[in-house]
């Protein structure tokens, strides 16, 4: 059952020009969150914008007694409500909306996490990474961005003991060219017999192209997928994506609630605006 | 003081004269987690079909100044699994329910009527024939006199339910679309729905959505959904849902005031999910301060009198 | 890269695509201390009648949603006063004059044609028939085809200025109403007018504005203001000038996606008088970024091919 | 010339729970500033509200050297924009546009000043004062409220050397009643000989009074009146309010440009909105 918190901006960590993390006061969402879930927040009083923007619920945040006292939103500036969001100061107040949509399934050992992230699309995995390694599950974070500076926030994940492989398109950090090259790689040099699950959140084609890899390998693989939500409470159809059903028939599919997370393969990847 | 917020619809009397809108409520049984449905006066489900439909690809909605733009394409379940599948649970959750019905054809609206008679929890049957996001059907019976007569009487014939004809504000003049719907025997009016509109993307010069254009609805239309209120208020007897950008109490008030019976809303309810309870808590606080025990008293008390004499004549 | 702003309306060549709109400028004099008239592509007037009126008594304006409601009532001081007191400075200010007239008869707009076309500096004729906030003439001859036809044929006969019909949004089929003024002789084509709407203060229950109905202009209405100027495009070869709630660069090259060849900015010049630099400099920003060399290429250039294909049918 | 400044907010200085003083950085439109004229302000970046909103001119701001480097504005609190300029907070922007409109005319010695001002009416007299009093004509304001926590920046006006009376409805501070009390009562005691001029700023009820109360003592009397404004530069004719010409003709008239100071007999008092 998701709750409407209005949450004060505890901070706002500007982490270049276009991201931030944002931390809101929301511990009644914090608590009930599961990975791969996200919140509508609406970023400004009043009616411009009007509607609110979804956002992937990237941490956690605890006290120090280690009880639940919010989350984290890690920002990308691309528009509007995005920019009144990375302006936003500590002490504001945001209605936020969660937890909403379909969580990733977290496998468990001996089953092994790969966690495939480009650009902004990182935001999911912290709270899904959390979640595998309090399992135990060995987890691997590929994670690609156009320049090494647009690299964010992996410090959150080596500290949760988490894999990291680089992957920038200019080469200044790991792997030079798209998060499909080591990723591919590393897929190759895995045995067949252990046992994997990709979890994706990106770019659409670079979800699509992971998807075509993950299954070229016979992998099961989990896709985030981002489309424009007027509700994301189921309300008022505008988010689908084509997608399978049982019998393999497409159908459109809301993605707020059927998703964000879908299963790779049940996705229709042509139908995809990209 | 003890309020009465209920408001008849004919036959029909609602515990307050909020009901979700269609198309903006899934089929209702999304929200019944977070919001206790038998709390608002009703709600009205998804617009359907006799079958089912995938609707538009998306994009389906762009946000505009105070508005938004939809073309979902009336994506649907159709009316068999609607009442196989989510009727029971409405009914189980005590919600008035308002079927929002859809056809490509006069007959269509009729078997769907006929079909929804025989459905046990459906309180009425709202006609939409002013759906401006399909090309068949619908808004061409809206967008015409004779249409929307014939619609309706149609339906009357196979129906003891009461029937609710959407009107389009996307007319000349909607008062005679409101006469002519009465005339057919319409118990009860809904208005407005979206207006056609569009919106493009100027760097690749593409509409924004899939379909080209899409209904405009929220705050941005509301002072001209009042307006058609307070004309289809004077034309016709029957009464009026009105709707069109309510956010808040007095948005709410506005539309009973200018002639609304009850209201509808929409796009408010993607913005606050449980913006029902807000806007109770603010109808009760008005009725409160202006000393109303019967929230129903105030339909049609607009004072139209000029405000102040003019001073000067030319 | 040199670019070339420059849009012809059939034989008025404008400097830029930039019109101060009717009613939302004054006599374009007020703003000339402020802003050279000379940059803008042209400036319309306010809408003048034959004789001076006063106009509604006030609150004559209320703020909506991204919109207002005005009835000022056309308060002016008539067309002769125009011509003696206004119209030399702005000749003297290099203005282009597009003058908005309203009759309550055909015989009216003929007279106000005649006698402008013999005054010196006026550009063009801006016919109002569509004017939300008077009674008498104006939208009634907008709001009906053959009385369109006959405003314009007969204003046509007497004057070789420019002949540029206002259309109402306020009708069923707006591209009917522009195919009217095309066959009556009109050189090109202003839409949209105002939305007829209004606005209730629900502690007083009474209308805000003193004219009961008003006008809704503002960024509010601009989605269906491009919808309505895209299917007139498509409806008429004439040359069409769109508005309504204009604020933006980008809002300008909606418009001319959609098919303006020109375009006027009302409300949001009263947001920001200083508005003008503001859009040439978008305009000239967006011609560097897609490498245009002459903006009119833009007008009518929407790609209106589905965006992706339908994956399913039904 | 009116020009358009994108001004920094100094101070906002909260006097109560409705009333604030905000400081605003627009050197060039206090320069120009002429008693009883006013700035359009846009009380927030986007679209809601709409409009701007007309504020008189309160204070103009000088630096230790004595140069001008902005102004005041005394706002009270009514609606949304009123709102949000009570919660601004230094630092941010506002877009002010000025200066506008027909100020009073400042009088000479012999000649005598009374300002007359109910609630937020004291706007305009502050730059008012400061003009007469640089000109050594005696002073007086009459500055009426409803109760004496209402009565605010009397004191800006007792350090120019202003004499102020107060009057409170509820008899909190100065005369009981309302200011048409002890103004009555001075205008009954002064000699027919002094040359008078009356300015007058407050509630539309409350100017009606007033400028009876002056005709019938026959001593000129200005008024600055507050329509409800769209443009405040004459486009839009939405000020208007019905005023008399040479002739004694009633006209709609623009109040942002030919007022909104007014001579009060041109004014037609029975057509105006309370
Ligand atoms: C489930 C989900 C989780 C998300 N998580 C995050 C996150 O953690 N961090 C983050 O920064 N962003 C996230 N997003 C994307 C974010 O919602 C959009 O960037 C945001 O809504 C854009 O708002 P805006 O006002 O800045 O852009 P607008 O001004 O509204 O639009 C700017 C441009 O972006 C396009 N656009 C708008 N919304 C989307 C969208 N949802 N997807 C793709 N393009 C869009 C518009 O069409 C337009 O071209 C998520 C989206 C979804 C659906
Ligand atoms: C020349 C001039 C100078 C002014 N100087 C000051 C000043 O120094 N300090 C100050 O606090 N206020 C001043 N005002 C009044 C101020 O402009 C209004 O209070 C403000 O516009 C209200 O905006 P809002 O968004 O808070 O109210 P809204 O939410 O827009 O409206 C709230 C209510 O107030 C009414 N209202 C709106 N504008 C006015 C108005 N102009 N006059 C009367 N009622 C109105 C509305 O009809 C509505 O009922 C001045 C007005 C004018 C015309
Ligand atoms: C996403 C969306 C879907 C809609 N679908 C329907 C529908 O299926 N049937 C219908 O009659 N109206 C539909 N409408 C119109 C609304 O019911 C309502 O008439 C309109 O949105 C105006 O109200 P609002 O401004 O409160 O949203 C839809 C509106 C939206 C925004
Ligand atoms: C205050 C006001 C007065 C107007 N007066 C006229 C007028 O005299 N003649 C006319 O043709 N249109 C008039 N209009 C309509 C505008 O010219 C324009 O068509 C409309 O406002 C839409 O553009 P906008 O959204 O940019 O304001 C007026 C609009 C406003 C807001
Ligand atoms: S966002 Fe509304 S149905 Fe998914
Ligand atoms: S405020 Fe626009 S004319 Fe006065």
């Amino acid at each position: 059952m998701p709750v409407d918190v209005d949450a004060a901006v505890i901070s706002n960590t500007r982490l270049s020009d276009d991201y931030s993390v944002l931390a809101l006061a929301a511990p009644a969402i914090a608590e009930a969150a599961q990975p791969g879930q996200f919140v509508m927040l609406k970023v400004s009083r009043g009616m411009d914008p009007l509607l609110r923007r979804p956002f992937s619920i990237f941490q956690r945040l605890r006290d120090e007694r280690g009880f639940l006292t919010g989350l984290t939103v890690l920002n990308k500036r691309i528009g509007k409500g995005t920019a009144l969001l990375y302006d936003a100061e500590a002490g504001a107040r945001l209605q936020c909306l969660g937890p909403l949509g379909r969580p990733f399934e977290a496998v468990d050992p001996p089953a092994e996490a790969w966690m495939i992230a480009g650009g902004v699309g990182l935001a999911p995995f912290a709270t899904l990474a959390e979640t595998l390694i309090a399992r135990g599950t060995a987890t691997t974070l590929f994670y690609g961005a156009r320049r090494a500076q647009d690299l964010h926030c992996a410090e959150v994940f080596e500290r949760l003991g988490v894999h990291v492989v680089y992957s920038t398109e200019d080469g200044g950090r790991g792997a030079r060219g798209r998060v499909t090259v080591p990723l591919e790689q590393a897929l190759a040099r895995t045995d067949r017999s252990i046992d994997l699950r990709l979890y994706v959140c990106g770019p659409t084609p670079m979800m699509r192209a992971v998807a075509m890899v993950a299954a070229a390998h016979g992998r099961r693989c989990e896709v985030s997928l981002e489309q424009v939500m007027g509700c994301g409470l189921g309300g008022c159809y505008s988010c689908v994506v084509l997608a399978r059903d049982g019998s393999g028939a497409p159908h459109h599919t809301r993605s707020c609630i059927d998703g964000p997370v879908f299963d790779a393969t049940r996705v229709v990847w042509e139908a995809l605006a990209h | 003081m003890s309020v009465d917020l209920s408001v008849s619809l004919g036959t029909l009397t609602l515990s307050n004269p909020l009901i979700a809108a269609s198309g903006c409520f899934g089929y209702g049984v999304e929200y019944a987690d977070a919001v206790d449905l038998s709390t608002l006066g009703g709600v009205a489900v998804k617009g359907l079909f006799l079958a089912e439909r995938e609707g538009h690809p998306p994009p389906r909605i762009v946000e505009t100044p105070a508005g938004m733009l939809n073309a979902i394409g009336l994506q649907g379940i159709g009316v068999h699994r609607f009442i196989r599948e989510k009727l029971p649970e409405l009914r189980d959750r005590r919600a008035v329910v308002f079927v929002n019905i859809c056809g490509t054809t006069i007959d269509e609206y009729v078997e769907l009527a006929r079909i929804l008679s025989d459905a046990e929890g459906v309180a009425a049957i709202e006609l939409n024939i002013s759906c401006p996001n399909i090309k068949e059907g619908g808004i061409t019976f809206g967008c015409s006199l004779p249409g929307t007569h014939n619609v309706v009487a149609a339906v009357r014939k196979v129906t003891r339910l009461p029937i609710i004809p959407k009107l389009t504000p996307n007319v000349t003049d909607v008062a005679s679309f409101a006469r002519a719907a009465e005339d057919a025997g319409a118990d009860a009016l809904s208005l407005v729905n979206t207006f056609l509109a569009m919106a493009i993307d100027v760097d690749t010069r593409r509409p924004k959505l899939t379909n080209i254009v899409g209904g405009l609805s929220g705050p941005a239309i509301r002072p001209i959904a009042v307006r058609m209120v307070y004309e289809c208020r004077q034309a016709v007897k029957i009464p009026i849902i009105g709707m069109g950008g309510i956010s808040d109490p007095e948005d709410v008030l506005e539309f009973m005031i200018a002639g609304a019976t009850a209201v509808q809303v929409g796009t408010a309810n993607f913005v606050d999910p449980f913006i029902w309870y807000r806007l109770l808590d603010g109808l009760r606080a008005y009725m409160a301060r202006h000393q109303l025990s019967r929230l129903a008293d105030l339909t049609g008390t607009l004072d139209a009198t000029s405000r102040q004499q003019a001073w000067i004549s030319s």
